[in-house]
């Protein structure tokens, strides 16, 4: 398995302070990985350097063999990373239909890509409320959109940033169906977020960040089998 | 901790909502004169709205917040301040174009009820020498000493951290709203924080945001957990680690 | 050096120092403030260009001496042409001053020129203050006072039997005077004055309103292109048909006739000369720089021609001694040249008595637009406010 | 008295549309870039102009028209990549002193290839007319500049709400970063939205040019009429800037109209006729403070 | 305040430059330039009027663009005054600050509910209401301004002649300029300066910012007017153009070449701003192009002005 993402020695900081001292991290063509770790530890800041929102003080970043590190946000999207980020950040004066369209592309002549019809089919409440402003919709919604938003650029990587926060258990539940889904259609996915257990099933490997360095890393056996981790890296 | 305690801040039912979502879902919370009260739960539970609505930046849309016997409803930030409730920011914001020294002095001279107010137009600032000589001493304490003729910007981010709390207690302050002192800090910088944040601990009220749980359960006499913009518990560090509800919030456990 | 002949010239250099006054000066200068950008600037540059082409023709001299002529634009802003003035005589220190287009300028500008005891020839602006109360030995008014070109227009609404008159100026002092001059010879009714901005240059809603007021004739003064918008607009609106439009001669210029075209066929306008004056004495004409002079006669520029006659004569007159004011006043009250535009005489108050004629924009024998001499209004007309004058 | 309120109103909207083509880049720059861009009216006149020498070279006000947008679109796109660009980050008095620089040079250099006198600038003769409509004549040529007017606010509708560019555009006014990191080049589309911005005004200039006058300086007083216009309208939204657009035209043109009359009803006519002209022209800055007093963020507010 | 340099060498540089202006009047009337001495009153007034909008930009961090409504209110009250037949200046001015202190009290307290753009625009459309109502009031000279006819008495001194104005020009800037210098160093500078550096940092720390900012920009107001009140003398003439936009662009122009900020800023850009006017349109019509690219060039990379280049002002960061 060749790596489609690979990050070696990553170094960010924003201002004065230093965030990221070193994080290395790679990822294979249809992996599902996740970065872990307790709140301000640097896994939104890992992804912010990934996809080019927050320019690396230090280390690499090759995407598909490129280095990817320094360039600018839309030509890493455009190489064929999405992000679905925290706080969903959808466009609030756009509607749902709009959000989806506006990034449609299939840069890389996936065979089988997504499109409109598609997405409303993984998502059928984004087809209900096509028509309505993104400000409109509840959490859940609006998360199913952020999703159905970055899928449309038919990724190559698809990044979710606290793929579940705030969200009530039921839509929860169904943000989780919906990775398995993608896992299974061979996606590569990363994913930050907090139910560790549910993860495990979702996930192939774990990475966990504490003060900005890796500090674990493992597949979901492993992690399984080791709950002392959780609580020494994760728990309250 | 067995002396009689008297309430000094109660949040009832408070409600922020932007747009269709609620920061604050009819949160309360009582703070007791001379505790650390840590304010704990996930990203986006409201934490920072409750600071804000608290401090004055942002109004409720609903709920009650009395401090110190005074209904806060229609008081402006800079009311609340004078009454004795001062606010530390989540992200350092300083005057960082000015002097450490004078960073604190600004916050020094704040206090109308010590020096009057600041509509004093000839005078040269200079002769407040009393003004000063308390900055040095809020410096010292928080070991800025040989800092003070620095510019704040050129401080590393810890100092920064700690020229924030200085400033705070400038306002001598009888409840203190800490937005997570130790963000982005390296370990020992931690460390250092969380011993200053402990010797202050025994002259002022605190209302302490952190995610770095070593330090909250070091620091804090009672926990508030806040998930979905709700308080869903509250109490002694031991009792809420072995919440149930906590647990599943903090973890995803399903047990 | 020989000591003798040094002395020579430091009695020389004495002399002219503490006697300046009864030394002849050795040129003659000239601050020349007009409008000259803007909207306004049609007039100002036509007055400029009359201007030079008569010190041209008199071989770049006034009076017989060299003629310095200082050209500065006011933009028509008041305060501007103040501080042009202030310098043209506290550090040029010119003899005198011409070129003001607008009455505002001009009575902003008046009191320190007066003060300083230069003689301001005016080659347009006719304020009726300095007509009556106001009026100065030192202002002289070789064009007409501000009401007399609109008194013309009014006698003639008047003779024409018009019954129902709108009156449109812009809302400044020239606008004002042409109001009150109209309505000293229209006796009939006004149903409406319109005051408009200085300087606008949309009409739509006053048209708007002339159309509802539905009179027989507009009488409008808007110098420059004012006018010219409002023409425009006024035959796009379609209210030519059943209106008459008159205006006094200025706004009926060639300019506006050539903006116009021959949409304006309905357009009155009185002058105050009576043929072209394309040929005067030397036969020269018109610097062509701005336009080909010889599309259609052209009025404005013979007020700064007439201007700088006027200079002319009075500096001769007293032989080149500018400091004489007493003479050198007397001189410029005698007048000692010919307008080219007929004659005229100053009144006790400096401004001209003159005959006022009426042209109608017409086609010429080659077909092309012009405004052609119709017939006189008044003869040796004076101005209202002489009698207030009381000439120190 | 219907006919002339009527007349009235069309006189406002069509005053008020051609604000609109002005209002409606300035407020895309304003809202997308956060840059306040006075040299705007700059571009206006620049379009104004390089019409009138087009047209007085080629013989055909459309040729004028369409060469002056063109040509202006592309000024537009240079001077964003080149100078404009470096101000988005600087805060407003930095962009509020270059672009004031950006307007004297304008006017100069302006003055030095035109001069300083107005230029001339003359409607297609058969639209010098006047048309019949239900009963009245009203001047053909303002009836097609109210044609233009929703003619272009159509297409921008069209253009905003309906291809792909425009929903960049939006998305790019309310979370710059977001729209980057799903592949779009905003800093392109920036320029791309300060071109169209740029023929938008020279629309304006060569239509407005031969009712109004072609002179330096023109571009200042439509200008701040304009920001009146955006900041009313909500910085950021083409809605906002036609509905800001259409109350100003309508306010200023029937305020001028009617109040005089109005206050003549209730006061003297010697205090109404003073007082009428001075609150008729102070009645769009009266509507604008009032507005940010109550809705500080204009009517259509364009981030959510 | 760690943000001025009050050094002993800026005591001696403004002393000198102080028995400079003090001779001007002597030496341009040795060389008989006597118009220089009205030039130079004008320059002293406008600096006066520059730096009291740099008190409110540079200092309060308010960025009004509405400055000349103030200017135009003071040269509009002493004008309306001796209309009305009051030509005392110890009456005149003190009304004339006065009104334009209360034009700016009342613009001020609806303007500064409002942030960054808005704060712009809205001072910006209060100056445009004030001009219109101006020009529209045919009572006060509508589009013509207002002609003063005689300048202001003020006991035995003759302000007609030019070199006593152009003293009492210099006394007026001078004082001014003290009192700035104190303030800036005072227990309210450091507030407003604070104000301008974190707004929200200063009101959470107590300071009621709101009325500290309306302070100060009452101030600058009330100074402006001064100006304006000095303006109408030297000029004679009340004009609208006064309180047009472009004036306050003006203004912005030579405090920001100057130097925002800087005590001396307003002071610096109206004189070389005046100067370059009164000498570069003798050698090019159009300088003005050359104005515009030194302001472009100071924006882009001066943004601290003529003082900053020189070190004058507050140090850079």
């Amino acid at each position: 398995m060749s790596a489609l993402l690979e990050i070696e020695a990553l170094e960010t900081a924003y201002g004065s302070s230093q965030v990221l001292f070193g994080v290395s991290l790679s990822i294979a063509a249809g992996e599902v990985v996740t970065l872990l770790g307790r709140n301000g530890m640097g896994k939104t800041t890992t992804v912010r350097s990934i996809c080019g929102l927050q320019t690396p003080r230090g280390g690499s970043i090759r995407f598909c063999g490129e280095r990817i590190d320094g360039q600018s946000a839309d030509r890493i999207g455009r190489a064929g990373i999405a992000l679905v980020p925290e706080g969903r950040q959808i466009f609030p004066n756009l509607l749902v239909r709009e959000n989806l369209l506006a990034f449609a592309a299939n840069r890389h002549g996936v065979p089988d890509p997504w499109t409109l019809d598609r997405v409303y089919a993984f998502f059928p409440r984004l087809a209900e409320r096509a028509g309505v402003l993104g400000g409109r919709l509840s959490g859940g919604e609006q998360q199913m959109l952020a999703i159905g938003r970055a899928l449309m650029t038919n990724p190559k990587l698809l990044i979710l940033d606290e793929a579940s926060e705030g969200l009530a258990p039921l839509v929860r539940e169904e943000i989780w169906r919906c990775l398995d889904t993608l896992r299974a259609s061979g996606q590569t996915i990363l994913v930050i977020d907090k139910y560790v257990e549910r993860l495990i099933a979702v996930a192939d490997r774990h990475t966990i960040l504490e003060r900005g360095q890796v500090v674990w890393q493992g597949t979901s056996a492993e992690l399984d089998a080791d709950h002392g981790i959780w609580h020494r890296y994760l728990g309250i | 901790m067995s002396e009689r305690r008297t309430t000094l801040l109660e949040v009832r039912d408070v409600s922020k909502h932007f747009g269709g979502i609620y920061a604050l879902n009819e949160a309360s919370l009582v703070l007791e004169s001379g505790e650390v009260h840590a304010l704990i739960g996930p990203n986006g539970a409201g934490k920072t709205t409750l600071i804000h609505v608290l401090s004055g930046a942002l109004p409720a849309d609903a709920g009650q917040v009395i401090f110190d016997g005074n209904d806060l409803a229609r008081r402006a930030m800079h009311e609340r301040v004078a009454l004795g409730l001062a606010r530390s920011y989540q992200i350092t914001n300083l005057f960082s174009r000015l002097k450490v020294l004078d960073n604190v002095t600004m916050a020094v001279q704040s206090r109308v009820r010590d020096w009057g107010s600041s509509f004093s137009f000839w005078k040269p600032f200079s002769l407040d020498s009393a003004i000063v000589d308390e900055a040095h001493d809020l410096l010292a304490q928080v070991s800025l000493t040989g800092l003070a003729g620095r510019r704040a910007s050129q401080l590393s981010h810890g100092e920064q951290r700690c020229l924030e709390v200085a400033l705070v207690l400038a306002t001598k302050p009888k409840l203190l709203l800490l937005d997570e002192p130790m963000a982005g800090m390296g370990p020992e910088e931690s460390v250092r924080m969380v011993e200053l944040i402990e010797h202050l601990a025994r002259r002022v009220t605190m209302l302490l945001v952190e995610h770095d749980m070593d330090a909250v359960f070091r620091l804090a006499d009672r926990i508030s957990v806040l998930v979905g913009g709700r308080v869903i518990a509250s109490g002694e560090p031991a009792v809420i680690r072995a919440d149930h509800e906590v647990r599943r919030a903090y973890l995803g456990d399903a047990e | 050096m020989r000591p003798t002949k040094c002395l020579f010239a430091l009695a020389t250099l004495l002399l002219l120092g503490t006697s300046v006054h009864a030394a002849e000066a050795t040129s003659v200068k000239v601050g020349f403030l007009s409008t000259l950008s803007g909207p306004g600037a049609g007039l100002g540059i036509d007055i400029r260009d009359g201007f030079n082409l008569a010190v041209k023709q008199l071989n770049g001299k006034l009076g017989g001496l060299p003629a310095e002529v200082i050209v500065v634009d006011d933009q028509q802003k008041p305060e501007v042409a103040q501080q042009i003035a202030e310098k043209f005589l506290k550090k040029d220190k010119v003899d005198f001053m011409t070129g003001i287009v607008f009455s505002n300028i001009m009575l902003a500008v008046g009191q320190p020129v007066f003060d300083n005891k230069t003689f301001y020839i005016s080659a347009n602006a006719g304020p009726s203050q300095y007509a009556g109360e106001q009026c100065n030995p030192y202002f002289f008014n070789v064009a007409w006072q501000n009401d007399n070109l609109h008194e013309a227009v009014g006698k003639y609404v008047m003779d024409k039997g018009f019954k129902n008159v709108v009156l449109v100026a812009p809302n400044y002092p020239g606008g004002k005077d042409a109001m009150v001059g109209f309505k000293r010879f229209y006796k009939g009714k006004v149903s409406e004055e319109i005051y408009t901005k200085l300087g606008q240059l949309d009409y739509a809603a006053e048209l708007a309103q002339i159309r509802s007021l539905k009179p027989d004739a507009v009488f409008f003064f808007l110098p420059g292109g004012m006018g010219i918008n409002f023409v425009k607009q006024f035959v796009a609106a379609g209210l030519s048909s059943d209106t008459q439009l008159f205006a006094p001669g200025f706004s009926a210029d060639e300019d506006v006739i050539k903006a116009v075209g021959r949409r304006c066929s309905a357009c009155s306008t009185p002058r105050t000369g009576r043929t072209t004056w394309r040929t005067p004495r030397t036969g020269a004409s018109l610097p062509t720089s701005r336009r080909n002079t010889d599309v259609c006669p052209h009025f404005t520029p013979s007020q700064g021609f007439d201007a700088a006659l006027l200079i002319d004569g009075a500096v001769r007159d007293v032989k080149g001694r500018l400091d004489d004011k007493e003479a050198l006043r007397k001189a410029l009250e005698a007048k000692h040249f010919k307008s080219v535009r007929g004659d005229f005489k100053f009144n006790s108050n400096h401004y001209p008595v003159q005959n006022y004629y009426l042209r109608v924009i017409g086609r010429d024998a080659q077909g092309r637009v012009t405004n052609k001499t119709m017939g006189t209004v008044f003869t040796n007309h004076a101005d209202a406010y002489v009698a207030q004058c009381k000439m120190k | 008295m219907t006919q002339l309120i009527l007349e009235q109103a069309l006189n406002g909207l069509q005053f008020g549309l051609m604000l609109f083509l002005l209002a409606a880049g300035l407020t895309l720059v304003f809202g997308i870039m956060d840059m306040i861009n006075l040299a705007h009216g700059s571009l206006y006149m620049v379009g104004a102009y390089l019409a009138a020498a087009v047209t007085q070279a080629s013989g055909s006000f459309m040729v004028g028209i369409g060469t002056a947008m063109l040509a202006t679109a592309l000024l537009g796109a240079l001077l964003e990549v080149s100078l404009l660009r470096r101000l988005y980050a600087r805060d407003h008095l930095a962009q509020v002193l270059a672009t004031f620089a950006l307007i004297l040079i304008a006017n100069e250099v302006v003055r030095m290839i035109w001069g300083a006198q107005p230029m001339l600038l003359n409607a297609p003769d058969a639209l010098s007319g006047p048309v019949s409509i239900g009963g009245f004549f009203y001047p053909a040529y303002r009836l097609l500049l109210i044609g233009v007017g929703v003619l272009v606010a159509g297409l921008l509708y069209l253009l905003v709400s309906h291809t792909r560019l425009g929903m960049w555009v939006r998305a790019g006014a309310s979370n710059r970063e977001m729209t980057e990191a799903l592949g779009v080049n905003v800093r392109l589309l920036f320029t791309a939205v300060f071109a169209v911005g740029a023929a938008l005004c020279a629309l304006a200039g060569a239509m407005l040019g031969p009712l109004l006058a072609v002179q330096v300086g023109m571009g200042e007083s439509i200008l701040i009429l304009a920001f009146v216009v955006i900041v009313i309208g909500g910085i950021g939204s083409i809605r906002g800037a036609l509905v800001g657009s259409l109350l100003v035209g309508l306010v200023d043109t029937l305020g001028r109209a009617a109040l005089p009359s109005l206050l003549r009803e209730v006061l003297s006519p010697e205090v109404a006729s003073s007082l009428g002209p001075a609150l008729a022209s102070i009645l769009i800055y009266v509507l604008m403070a009032a507005i940010l007093f109550w809705r500080p963020e204009g009517l259509f507010p364009a981030r959510g | 305040m760690g943000l001025y340099a009050s050094s002993p060498r800026r005591r001696v540089a403004a002393a000198i430059t102080l028995l400079a202006l003090l001779a001007l009047p002597w030496l341009m009337q040795t060389l008989d330039q006597g118009f220089y001495v009205s030039f130079a009153s004008r320059v002293l007034i406008f600096a006066l009027a520059a730096t009291s909008l740099n008190l409110v930009i540079g200092f309060g961090g308010m960025i009004s663009f509405g400055h000349a409504a103030f200017f135009g209110a003071g040269a509009y009250t002493v004008a309306i005054l001796a209309e009305g037949g009051v030509h005392s200046a110890a009456l005149a001015w003190p009304l004339a600050l006065a009104v334009a202190a209360l034009l700016a009290l009342l613009i001020g307290a609806i303007s500064l509910r409002t942030r960054g753009v808005y704060f712009i625009m809205i001072t910006l459309a209060f100056a445009q209401m004030v001009f219109y109502l101006i020009v529209s009031l045919k009572s006060w000279g509508g589009d013509d301004g207002l002609l003063l006819l005689r300048r202001s008495t003020f006991g035995s001194l003759d302000l007609k002649d030019d070199t006593t104005f152009y003293f009492v020009v210099l006394a007026t800037l001078a004082l001014v300029l003290l009192a700035l210098d104190r303030l800036a160093h005072s227990r309210f500078g450091r507030v407003i300066q604070s104000i301008r550096e974190n707004e929200t940092r200063m009101e959470a720390l107590g300071y009621p910012v709101f009325s500290y900012k309306l302070v100060c920009f009452v101030i600058g107001g009330a100074l402006a007017g001064l100006a304006g009140a000095l303006l109408v003398n030297q000029s004679g003439l009340a004009s609208p153009n006064l309180l047009h936009w472009m004036q306050s662009g003006t203004l912005m122009v030579m405090i920001v070449i100057g130097g925002v900020g800087s005590v001396f800023g307003g002071v610096v850009g109206a004189v070389l701003l005046l100067l370059c006017e009164e000498f570069f349109v003798e050698i090019s019509p159009h300088w003005q192009i050359g104005l515009g690219l030194v302001l472009l060039a100071v924006v882009l990379w001066a943004p601290l002005g003529i003082a900053g280049l020189f070190g004058w002002g507050r140090s850079r960061e």
